[in-house]
C-alpha cells in the first residue's frame, strides 16, 4: 500500500499521536497534558508501554479516568488514581527529584535548539498576542529527564528566534549549555509534528523522519532556518489498524482532539 | 463568631488595594467570593493566582484590578482568557500591571510566605527569559557548590480566600482531591476566609485529623456557601460545569458582550444564593447533571488508646 | 518482584559503609530492619535518625555504625539513649563520628534531599553554637533584605527504610498518624524499602489516593512485616510498649547487658518471627495489651465522574 | 493560713505547675512537650484559658489525650485531635510561620540572658555528660512568639557560662541582639523554678517572685552569677485547692510527674 492510498485513512492528529506513543516504548514515568499527549500516553500503555505511569501536573499519579478528561484539573482523574497530591509535592519531590522521565511540551514557537515559547508574540511589555505563560512548562523543560515536543509545523512557529524564551531546550548551539546552567535533564529529544518527526543532533533540530506524503523541500520550506537534514533520514511508519482502532473506540471516541 | 455570610466576610476583611488570593488549582475556585468582591465595589485590587481562570478573567474585565501576580493564562482545556488578554494587550478596561512567575515559582513563594522565609529556592529559570522580566526573581550561589539556584520572594496576601468540602464551625478545614496549594497560601495570608460546601461537627473532623489541612488558628472566618465554586468543580459534590467554560470562551471576547454577562449574573442578583436562583431557572436540572456517583473513601483505623 | 521477605530487601539494598535512615517520629520505628540489619553484620553504616531512640542505641552498641546524623538523643519520655552516650563518651564498642543538627534542620536536609535542592533554607542557628561545630551549616544572604539565612545540605541515603500501616503489591503506601518525615525520606533516599502491617488491594489505596504518602516508583521493595516496628507503635495497629523502653533504660546502661540482650532477642533469632515468638513467650498475651479499640475515619466522597 | 503550714500540703511540681498555667493566661496557641509543662496546659485550659490550643512537636494540634500521654508521640495524642501533620508542616508552617505564640522549654544549664543548653557538659568533641541535643529547642527559642522555661534551682544549672549553646534566649546584655540576629520571637518571659520565679529585664534574668518557705539570699546562693532582684519583689501565690485537685485527680492521677 502506497503512502498516498491511506493519506485520508487516518487524521494528522492521529499521526501524531501513533508517533509519539511508539516513542514511549521502555519509558516509566511520563508528565502529561491534556490533548494529542494525553491520548498518546493513553495509546502506549494499551500497545508498547503497559506499565507506563501517567503524572498530570495538577498532582495526580496513575489515574484511572472514567472518561476522556476536559482538563489536566479534570476530577474524573483524581477518583480512583493511586496518589493526588498538592502542587508543592509535585513540583518539589516529583519533577526538580528527578522522578519524571518524560515529558511531553508544546509551545507557540521554537526555535532550532528546541527553545520554546508560550509567553507572548511581540514584545514581552506590549504584547501583539499575550499566550498562556509558562504555567510548569519552564521547570518541566529543566527537569524531566527527557523532553517530547508536539506542535504542528508552520514557518510562523519554527522561527528563527524566539520573541521570549519561555522553556529552555539545549538553550544554545554550546555544547554542554544545559549542564552548565545545572539543567539535571537532557532537554527535547523529539519534534513531532504533523509533517514529520525532528530529532536533535548536537542539540540542533535535524529532520530524522517524514510522514508518508510529505517531501524534504515542503518541510524546508516551514522552516525558518537552513534546516539539517539527517544522513539516515526515515519514513514515518503510518498508524497501525490496531492503533487507530483504540484511538477511535476508547481513547477519542468523539474525535474531540483527533478528528482533524 | 466566626461563621459569617460572605456579604460580612468580603465587607470584614477585603479592602481596597489590598493584595488577595483565591486559589485552588482546576478545582474549589471559589467564584462566590469573587462576585461578591465585585459586588461590594472593590478597587485597586492585586489579585495573585498560579492560574487565573475565569475567576480573574471576571474580575479584570469589570475593572477593580491594579495588578495580577500568576504563573498561567488559560481557560483550562478550552483556550484563552479574553479579558484578560484585553486588559494586558490594549489596556482594556484598564491597564493592569503584571507579575509574572512559573508554576514552580509561585508554589515556592506561597511555600515561603507560609513558612515565614524570606525566599525559597528551585532550580528554575537559568535559560530562560522570566528573570529578564520579573527583578523578583533572583539567583543565589549555592555554598555546596559552584552553582546558583533561582530564588523567588515570599508571598503574603492580605487575604486568602480557600474553597474546601467541609470545615468545623471554628474553621478546622478538610479537603481532597487536588489539594493544589490551598494549605500553603491560607499559612501565607494575613486573614482568611474559609468557604466550604459543608459545616460539620468537631467530631468529623476529629475521626481524621490527618484530613485537616487548614486549623482554626489560622482562619478568620468561615462562610458557608454551597456550589460557591460554580463553574469550576468541588470533588465529591459537584462536577465542573464545562458547558458554562465553554460558553465563557464566546461572552468574553467581547468587552460589551463581558459587561452584559457581569451585570446579569453578578451585579443583577443580591448574592451568591441570588446567582444559585438565577442558574437553575436557566437550567432547573443543573445540580443532577453535575453530580458525581458515590466513591467513598476506606475509613482507616486511628485507634483508641486509653 | 517487589514483594520480599525483610532478609531479602536487607541483603539486596543495604551494603557496608552504606549510609542508611530509618526514620519514623516516636511511631514507625522499624527495629525489624535495624535487627535483620544487625544479624548480616554489616560494617561501618552512617546512620540518619532525627531521634535515634532505641533503634540506633542497639545498633550502635552492636559496633555496626561509623557514624551518625541526628537532631535528638533520647529515649522519650524515658531517659537518655544509654549505648550511644557510652559510644560518644567513652568509644564504647568503637568512637562514632556524630554530625549534629536541630529537628528543623533534618527536616530541611531530608526536604531538600527530597526535592532535588542543594540546600534547603531556615530561620535557625544564628545566636547558638550547633553551625560552631557543624561546618555543614552554612549562611547565605537573604536578596529581598539584609539579613542572613541558614542552610543545611541535602541528605540523600543510600537506603531508607520506611515503616508504614499498608501499601499495594506495587509499593503504593499509606500511613497516617504522626506521619513524621516518612514521605520525605523516601524520595531523598536512593533507594526505598517500605515496610507495612499490611499489603492491601490496589482498590484500597485507590479509594482514597490523597491518602498514599509514598507512590510505588520509589519504592524498590516491598516487606510485609507485622508488627514490625514493635516496641514503637503503629497508629490503630498496636501501642506503644513502653514497659520494653523502661526496660531498655535497665539493660543499656551496661555494655555486657546490652549484649547478652542482644545476643539473645536479635542474634539467637532467625528472623522477626523469631522475636516475636520469644516475645510471645515471655508475655502470652502482649498483642491484646498493646491493641488499641476502634476509632475508624469517617469516609469522604471522592465522587464518580464518567 | 501561712505559707509554711502548707509547705507539705503541695510538691515543688505542683508549685511549678500552677504558677506556669496561670502565667498562660490570655494565650492562644502554647507549644508543649510532656512532662510539667504538659500537665500546666492541661490545667490552664481547665482554668485561665479555656480556649488554649495546644500544639505537641510530633505535629498534633488540639489533642484530647485519653489518657496521660507518655511522650510527645504518644497515639493517644492523635486519635481525636483536630489535626496531625508532619515534621516539616510542623516546623515551616506552624513555629517558623510565627503561628506559635508561647513554648515551654527546659534545660541542663541556663546562663543570665536565658540561654540554655540542653547539648553537653564539658567539650563538645570529649564530653563529660552527653545530652540529649537541640531537637526542636534550638527553632522554638527562635520562633515561639514567648518562651517559659521550667526547670529545678540549682547552682550547677544557673551557670555564669553555658558549656555550649543550643538554644539562644536574650543572646546577650546588648539591647536588640535577637533583632538584629533577625529572631522573631520575643525570647524567654519567665523562668519558673521550684523555689522562684524569675523575669528578664534588659535582658537579663531578675528574681520576679519566691515561692512561699525561700529566702532571697538562698536563691542567689543557687545561682552563679551576682542576682538582681526585682525591687517589686513578689511571694508566689501558692496552688489553689482547685487547682492541687484538677492536678491530682484528673491531669495526673497516678502523681508520675507531680508527686515530687
Amino acid at each position: 500500500m502506497e503512502p498516498m492510498d491511506r493519506m485520508f485513512a487516518y487524521t494528522p492528529s492521529e499521526m501524531m499521536i501513533a508517533t509519539a506513543a511508539r516513542a514511549l516504548e521502555g519509558e516509566r514515568v511520563v508528565f502529561v497534558g491534556v490533548g494529542l499527549p494525553n491520548i498518546a500516553c493513553n495509546l502506549a500503555q494499551r500497545t508498547v508501554s503497559p506499565d507506563l505511569e501517567l503524572v498530570y501536573e495538577s498532582g495526580v499519579f496513575s489515574a484511572r479516568p472514567a472518561r476522556l478528561p476536559l482538563s489536566i484539573g479534570d476530577p474524573t482523574l483524581v477518583s480512583c488514581a493511586t496518589s493526588v497530591v498538592g502542587m508543592a509535592d509535585l513540583f518539589m519531590n516529583y519533577l526538580q527529584g528527578g522522578r519524571i522521565e518524560t515529558a511531553f511540551l508544546g509551545a507557540a514557537q521554537i526555535d532550532r535548539c528546541g527553545n520554546l515559547n508560550s509567553t507572548v508574540i511581540g514584545d514581552y511589555q506590549n504584547p501583539k498576542v499575550r499566550l498562556p505563560g509558562s504555567g510548569g512548562a519552564c521547570e518541566i523543560a529543566i527537569h524531566a529527564r527527557k523532553i517530547y515536543i508536539i506542535m504542528p509545523l508552520s514557518k510562523r512557529s519554527f522561527v528563527e528566534k524566539l520573541h521570549f524564551i519561555t522553556s529552555p531546550g539545549h538553550v544554545s548551539h554550546m555544547p554542554g549549555e544545559r549542564v552548565k546552567l545545572g539543567m539535571p535533564g537532557s532537554g527535547p529529544q523529539l519534534v513531532i509534528t504533523n509533517q514529520a518527526v525532528f530529532e536533535f543532533r548536537n542539540g540542533e533540530m535535524t529532520l530524522y523522519s517524514i510522514h508518508p506524503g510529505f517531501t524534504v523541500d515542503e518541510i524546508k520550506s516551514e522552516v525558518a532556518w537552513p534546516l539539517k537534514v539527517a544522513a539516515d533520514l526515515q519514513t514515518t511508519l503510518l498508524p497501525s489498524d490496531d492503533e487507530l482502532r483504540i484511538i477511535r473506540k476508547e481513547l477519542d471516541p468523539d474525535g474531540i482532539y483527533t478528528s482533524k | 463568631m466566626k461563621l459569617n455570610t460572605m456579604s460580612d466576610a468580603i465587607a470584614k476583611y477585603v479592602h481596597n488595594g489590598d493584595t488577595i488570593a483565591i486559589e485552588g488549582f482546576t478545582a474549589f475556585i471559589c467564584f462566590a467570593a469573587a462576585h461578591e468582591i465585585l459586588r461590594q465595589k472593590l478597587e485597586g485590587l492585586t489579585i495573585c493566582r498560579m492560574t487565573p481562570d475565569l475567576i480573574y478573567d471576571q474580575m479584570v474585565a469589570a475593572g477593580c484590578v491594579k495588578k495580577m501576580v500568576f504563573s498561567y493564562l488559560g481557560n483550562p482545556g478550552v483556550g484563552s482568557l479574553h479579558c484578560i488578554r484585553r486588559a494586558i494587550e490594549n489596556g482594556i478596561p484598564n491597564k493592569i500591571e503584571i507579575e509574572e512567575y512559573s508554576h514552580f515559582g509561585m508554589v515556592g513563594r506561597y511555600m515561603a510566605g507560609a513558612a515565614g522565609l524570606p525566599f525559597f529556592p528551585l532550580k528554575s529559570y537559568l535559560g530562560a527569559d522570566l528573570a529578564e522580566v520579573n527583578p523578583n526573581i533572583c539567583f543565589v550561589d549555592n555554598p555546596y557548590g559552584k552553582d546558583r539556584v533561582a530564588v523567588v520572594p515570599a508571598l503574603n496576601p492580605d487575604v486568602a480566600i480557600v474553597h474546601a468540602q467541609r470545615c468545623d464551625r471554628q474553621g478546622n478545614t478538610q479537603l481532597w482531591g487536588l489539594i493544589g496549594m490551598q494549605k500553603e497560601v491560607a499559612f501565607a495570608a494575613k486573614h482568611v476566609i474559609v468557604v466550604v460546601e459543608e459545616i460539620v461537627l468537631e467530631d468529623v473532623i476529629r475521626s481524621d485529623p490527618n484530613r485537616t489541612l487548614i486549623p482554626h488558628i489560622v482562619v478568620d472566618s468561615v462562610v458557608h456557601q454551597p456550589y460557591g465554586a460554580h463553574p469550576s468543580y468541588v470533588q465529591g459534590y459537584y462536577d465542573r460545569d464545562n458547558k458554562r467554560y465553554l460558553a465563557w470562551e464566546k461572552v468574553s471576547r467581547d468587552q460589551a458582550a463581558t459587561e452584559a454577562w457581569l451585570a446579569e449574573w453578578v451585579f443583577g442578583v443580591d448574592n451568591w444564593e441570588g446567582y444559585l436562583a438565577r442558574l437553575q431557572a436557566e437550567e432547573p436540572n443543573i445540580w443532577d447533571r453535575l453530580a458525581p456517583g458515590s466513591a467513598p473513601s476506606q475509613p482507616v483505623n486511628y485507634g483508641t488508646y486509653g
